[in-house]
């Protein structure tokens, strides 16, 4: 595999991967925990909070990335701040295209989560209850685990649509090589070659393969759940 | 610690030859990072640490003088470049001494369209709208311009078929075979200017090196080989 | 211990407005036609649903009261609930079903008591196996060992066995008793199944539309809706001690004041033991004169005290025996013809496989 | 009709080999303990699991059969199913869901018809109701209703009767026993009451670990498991003519070839019909002499045919009166101590309410 | 409203609406059968099939743009085909985005609704089998309305993510003032011209507003369902 790719295609693809797996990582729990307080029936202020939610996805990604560029920039009050505080610096690292595409794809995360923890009957919550379980305890070990089907669903479009996060991402970190240009970036910059094309190609391929690698595993993880359940 | 070069897209092929030249001749390392002018823009003013901004567009370098990002006595416009009317290689059409409305709306048919960048904001855009306006041919066309995202998304439409006119810059024009180029304008129609600089931050000594490797001869010659246009009495010019 | 529920609530078109006190370490069965408000008020008493007002008080704390806006989380009520429907987490194989509450209880059940439990029920071959395809029974035996094990206060069951088979339902009903004694822990029960009811439950409360009917509940009687025409069918209730236990012939002597009754050995009871046995009032026959050359050795002499009839033309006729009721159901027809009086006295015949087996 | 199974099937370590028929317009239960097969069983039936090897026929047409290649889709094989756990539609009302079957049956019922089951279930006051929040007997009832008006070749009923109060139930054997009759359906029942079975079933089959158990199922005799000790218990099964109803009475005669018997008036019977009665061999009495002054008016005249010893010191006497056999239940205590012997004549005693009131 | 912005404007918020309710509207019922399909126990083909529904998400929505203007342009045979025997063109009209917004967003679409149906108790489907339902007939009355809260999200979540498509429309039908120009085409203009600041602020309000009064029709929608069944 490594044979017909060049060293800078292989350090795009593993930035990919890098950016992709940490968005997916660092925002499922908060994922998990958004979709669980969405599930809850009505409460002041949810339906804001769903719109907050879905924001990322309605805003195109250039506007997403100039946001956190102007939110989060070393010049910005948030940023300075962070960077003062915490030494931590988003803006053209590769942390801080993991965090865009984090957030862009955060709704896909909360809607398929929720849409499994709403679809779990009520009657094993209440059993649970009875039978002792506090509401963290229910959460845990209720909730979550028949979520799970919307957790990894979640988690795998997260992942593949993360992959191809471009717009964000160049608007927020920029297109620097090593560091923040993942394939699709990588895909720009060929493209904007004369002559680029093949490389350009053999970039898609590469994505397409590291997605379905990843939905391949999610699939065998989504077996296993379902196979042991139907013990 | 290697110096970064903030250029705009459609420099990517000269300038990924040129600093490998410069790299091998110094062995300065040299990181690239390629985007829109006006994100580059918008990244330094965030805080980016660039040591060179090469836009495509000097309003962009102006507004970062402006905000006094740049070493302004650095800056040197070096490059220009020039539009070209093209159409696709498929038509077989002849090239055209002069253009105006009558020609362009023949050729245009009932449904076709004109390719070009957004003259919005996208440099070759808006540098293509200025000089159809002095031809006085924007009104009568402007209704019928598809707005492309780039400069290369512009010349793509044209080279796959889909619009029988386009502009583009004469660079991306002449590496592309599936178009014929019909019309050139002329640079004073269009005035285009790269503008290359250092950045207020850098105090680097390798970025002036670069900054200088790709002024002199030898990089201009590269950029040449490319298609750009080398403007004769180019100078480290003030801003307005 | 004891519980005390006195609630009212109404969801839609339906009222519910319940008031009763279980005694210490009591089973009381809830039992009435279907749609009547059971289920509705065993989920009140575990606090899934939380009524409009009322009380409820479980051995002097209070789980819920509306006046002083008190209302204890379910997860504290400390509760073994076995639901109608099951209730099985389907991500969880049979062994941490059945554990799930007893790892949250205060004092866990030991390892012996778990295993005797898990033997009890019939279910070693499945702690492994995960829910979903598991059998009706299975599911309902996993759900009573799982509510068992959580070591509850309060043991609410809704039909716990109606998909059991009888030997396993003998089974599970001695060991809810042995659990009733042992932990002396009230115990409210949901069934359809009278001789369920009868034979498990002190007292037994009818529900009517959501509201609790008056049944003739004394000790010694109990009074239950009768198949045939819709009246209530009177049961003679009796409390003994067991005299004699005669392995081989499978029998054993009940003793009480005035008589002696001999029952088929079915639990492994001892003797000294005190226990209350139940006759269906059918299984009950009367003769003028004492009979002999007969299959049964119970005939008990006993003195008519009342005769009511009932609207179908039916007579129930209460004797006593030292100062112990005995009911019996006779056709009215019979009863005129055989021209029986208050005041008579008169043999009472049952079967030993009679006694505690009561149907309707 | 007739219905003929023939299956072998296995999932993982439980292993199903049945082999019966349904005879026209039959109602045959399926008895067994938790996990015997039985729900697995007319799952099958129903096409909704595909056996291993095995052919299923229903009124001549090839349901399922291995060697032939043959599977009927469920949806084709017009069969009524009463699930265990109820199975109603959550995103339609009671009505929608009471309608689903009938809406797609080659012959729709009647508006009369469709409205004169929602009475008899009782269930008038839910239709725009959805099944979320009903209770477990308003579930049950609607998914009978539900296969009923699917206007079925086969009824499959699977512990239809769990959550059902004694009424309701009454109620719903009735109609069971019409529809089987009307339209000469068979009918698969399974059901943990012995009671049930009994009173509904021409045929019952023992179902053990997947495997049909003899028992002795003849028409005049049913074997059934006892409670007590395990072992099987036989009830007389006794084929009648209805001579006489006293209504004033609540009684009605029952008269068959060498005797007649009284019972009480349940179900509206009319003079002339042909009844099969059962008689639990706990019940009867025997008498070495005629008596009188009874509460009781049955007393037939029979000759003891048989003894049988069961291993707990019970003795099961056959009688016959007539040509029909009447069976008795007796500690063998008692059985030494009258000194009974094949040929005796003695008295079988039974009150009227015990007849047709079979229990384990 | 229409006070504060200006004609070009409420042009483009109209076009953003037309697109993205045509691009879910003709996406959705495949993106029913697809997740149906999807549903169904192993057959052969349905990781390749996963894979290719995943693929728009995988990609970058320019490269997806590309694809598309390689294969339905007027030039390319498919496109030639469509124009020639349905006078169907996609390229520069207002369709064209809607199809590309389509097929950006189908991933999510299916997403949900699989989940959704995977939740459905194989039970009722059963039961409707015993009821004389065939395939079709169970899909329509069973499967569909069961699965009509995943539907509902699927719908939702495109429409929200077609309003914020930019890569691929721009790519595909270019940017026609009018035709093509939707809502984000008109904020990334204003982003990338100096001081366009305060006119993308403004769109960026328009587009938040659309999104949530689709947000708030979803939910009394779901709304509406969850009482329904409450009854
Ligand atoms: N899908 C399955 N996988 C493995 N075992 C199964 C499956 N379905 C049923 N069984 C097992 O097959 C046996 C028979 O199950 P079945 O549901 O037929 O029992 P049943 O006779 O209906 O019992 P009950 O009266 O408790 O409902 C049980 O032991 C059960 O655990
Ligand atoms: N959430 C609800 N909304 C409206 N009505 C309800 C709700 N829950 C229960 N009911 C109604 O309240 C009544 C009592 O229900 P409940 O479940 O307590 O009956 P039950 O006595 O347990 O009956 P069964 O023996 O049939 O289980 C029923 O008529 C039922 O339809
Ligand atoms: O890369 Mo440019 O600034 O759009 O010519
Ligand atoms: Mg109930
Ligand atoms: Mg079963």
């Amino acid at each position: 595999m490594i044979d017909w790719i060049t060293p800078i295609e292989t350090e795009a693809l593993l930035i990919s991967f890098k950016v992709s797996f940490t968005a997916v990582l660092i925002s499922l729990p908060l994922a998990i925990a958004t979709a669980f307080v969405l599930s809850k029936p009505d409460f002041f202020g949810k339906a804001l909070l769903d719109g907050l939610v879905h924001l990322p996805l309605i805003l195109p990604p250039v506007v997403m990335g100039y946001l956190l560029l102007i939110s989060l920039g070393t010049r910005a009050p948030l940023g300075q701040w962070l960077q003062e505080s915490f030494g931590i610096r988003f803006i053209f690292s590769w942390t801080g295209a993991a965090l865009a595409a984090g957030i862009v794809t955060f709704p896909f995360q909360v809607r398929a989560i929720r849409l499994s923890i709403e679809a779990i009957d009520p009657g094993l919550i209440n059993a649970a209850k009875t039978l002792g379980a506090g509401p963290f305890d229910r959460f845990t070990s209720i909730i979550m685990p028949l979520a799970l089907p919307g957790i990894i669903a979640g988690a795998i479009t997260a992942f593949a649509a993360s992959l191809g996060e471009f717009g964000a991402i160049i608007t927020f970190v920029s297109n620097i090589p090593g560091e923040t240009r993942t394939l699709p970036l990588a895909i720009y910059s060929a493209i904007q070659t004369p002559g680029g094309e093949n490389a350009a190609g053999r970039l898609v391929v590469l994505s397409i393969l590291l997605a379905f690698s990843g939905l391949v595993l999610s699939d065998i993880a989504n077996r296993h759940i379902k196979k042991r359940m139907n013990q | 610690e290697p110096i970064t070069l903030f250029a705009a897209a459609s420099l990517t092929g000269v300038v990924n030859e040129a600093t490998n030249l410069f790299e091998k001749e110094t062995g300065i390392k040299v990181r690239l990072v390629f985007a829109s002018s006006s994100t580059l823009a918008r990244q330094i003013e965030a805080g980016a640490s660039a040591d060179l901004y090469f836009s495509a567009n000097i309003k962009w370098m102006d507004y970062l003088v402006k905000a006094a990002l740049i070493k302004p006595e650095t800056l040197i416009k070096t490059l220009s470049n020039t539009l070209v009317l093209i159409s696709p290689k498929y038509l077989s059409l002849d090239s055209l001494a002069t253009i105006d409305t009558q020609t362009l709306n023949d050729i245009l048919g009932d449904s076709g369209l004109l390719s070009m960048g957004d003259p919005d904001h996208v440099p070759v855009g808006i540098y293509g709208k200025k000089a159809l306006k002095q031809r006085g041919l924007w009104e009568p066309l402007h209704r019928r311009i598809a707005r492309a995202d780039n400069a290369l998304a512009a010349l793509t439409l044209v080279s796959r078929g889909e619009t029988p006119l386009g502009i583009v810059y004469q660079t991306d024009a002449i590496h592309q075979p599936n178009v014929d180029i019909l019309f050139g304008f002329e640079p004073e129609e269009t005035q285009i200017e790269y503008a290359l600089a250092l950045t207020q931050q850098t105090s680097s000594d390798d970025a002036k090196k670069l900054l200088n490797f790709l002024s002199s001869a030898r990089g201009l010659a590269l950029f040449e080989k490319y298609g750009f246009t080398i403007l004769k009495d180019y100078q480290r010019s003030q801003p307005n | 211990m004891s519980l005390s529920v006195k609630i009212k609530h109404n969801i839609e078109s339906f009222d519910l407005d319940i008031n009763f006190e279980s005694s210490k370490h009591g089973l009381t069965a809830l039992f009435g036609p279907s749609g009547s408000g059971k289920s509705l008020t065993i989920n009140i008493i575990a606090g899934l649903i939380t009524p409009k007002t009322g009380t409820i008080i479980l051995n002097g704390q209070i789980l819920f009261s509306s006046e002083k806006s008190i209302n204890i989380a379910t997860h504290k009520r400390r509760i073994g609930y076995v639901f109608q429907d099951f209730r099985l987490f389907p991500h969880l194989s049979v062994k941490k079903n059945l554990l799930f509450g007893a790892k949250r209880a205060r004092i866990s059940p030991t390892d012996d008591e778990t295993n005797s439990l898990i033997k009890l029920l019939d279910i070693e071959h499945l702690l492994d196996r995960y829910p979903k395809h598991l059998s009706g029974g299975e599911k309902q035996r996993i759900a009573i060992g799982r509510a068992l094990l959580s070591e509850p206060q309060l043991l609410l069951l809704d039909e716990p066995f109606a998909a059991l088979d009888h030997h396993r339902k003998e089974d599970i009903l001695k060991l809810i008793e042995t659990i009733r004694v042992k932990f002396q822990i009230p115990i409210l029960l949901i069934s359809h199944s009278i001789s369920d009811v009868l034979r498990l439950s002190n007292q037994v409360h009818l529900l009517s539309s959501g509201r609790i009917v008056p049944a003739d509940i004394q000790t010694n009687l109990v009074s239950l809706p009768d198949s045939a025409n819709g009246t209530l069918k009177t049961l003679s209730r009796i409390n003994g001690v067991i005299e004699e236990i005669d392995v081989k012939n499978q029998l054993i002597r009940i003793g009480f004041n005035e008589g002696r009754l001999w029952k088929n050995l079915i639990t492994r009871y001892s003797v000294g033991e005190n226990v209350v046995v139940k006759i269906d009032p059918d299984d009950v026959i009367l003769s003028l004169h004492q009979l002999s050359h007969l299959t049964t050795l119970n005939q008990l002499k006993a003195k008519i005290t009342k005769v009511s009839f009932v609207p179908i033309n039916h007579v129930y006729i209460s004797l006593l025996v030292g100062c112990t009721t005995i009911h019996c159901r006779v056709g009215s027809d019979l009863y005129m013809s055989l021209g029986l009086c208050v005041g008579d006295e008169v043999y009472t015949i049952v079967t030993r496989f009679s006694i505690d087996r009561v149907v309707i």
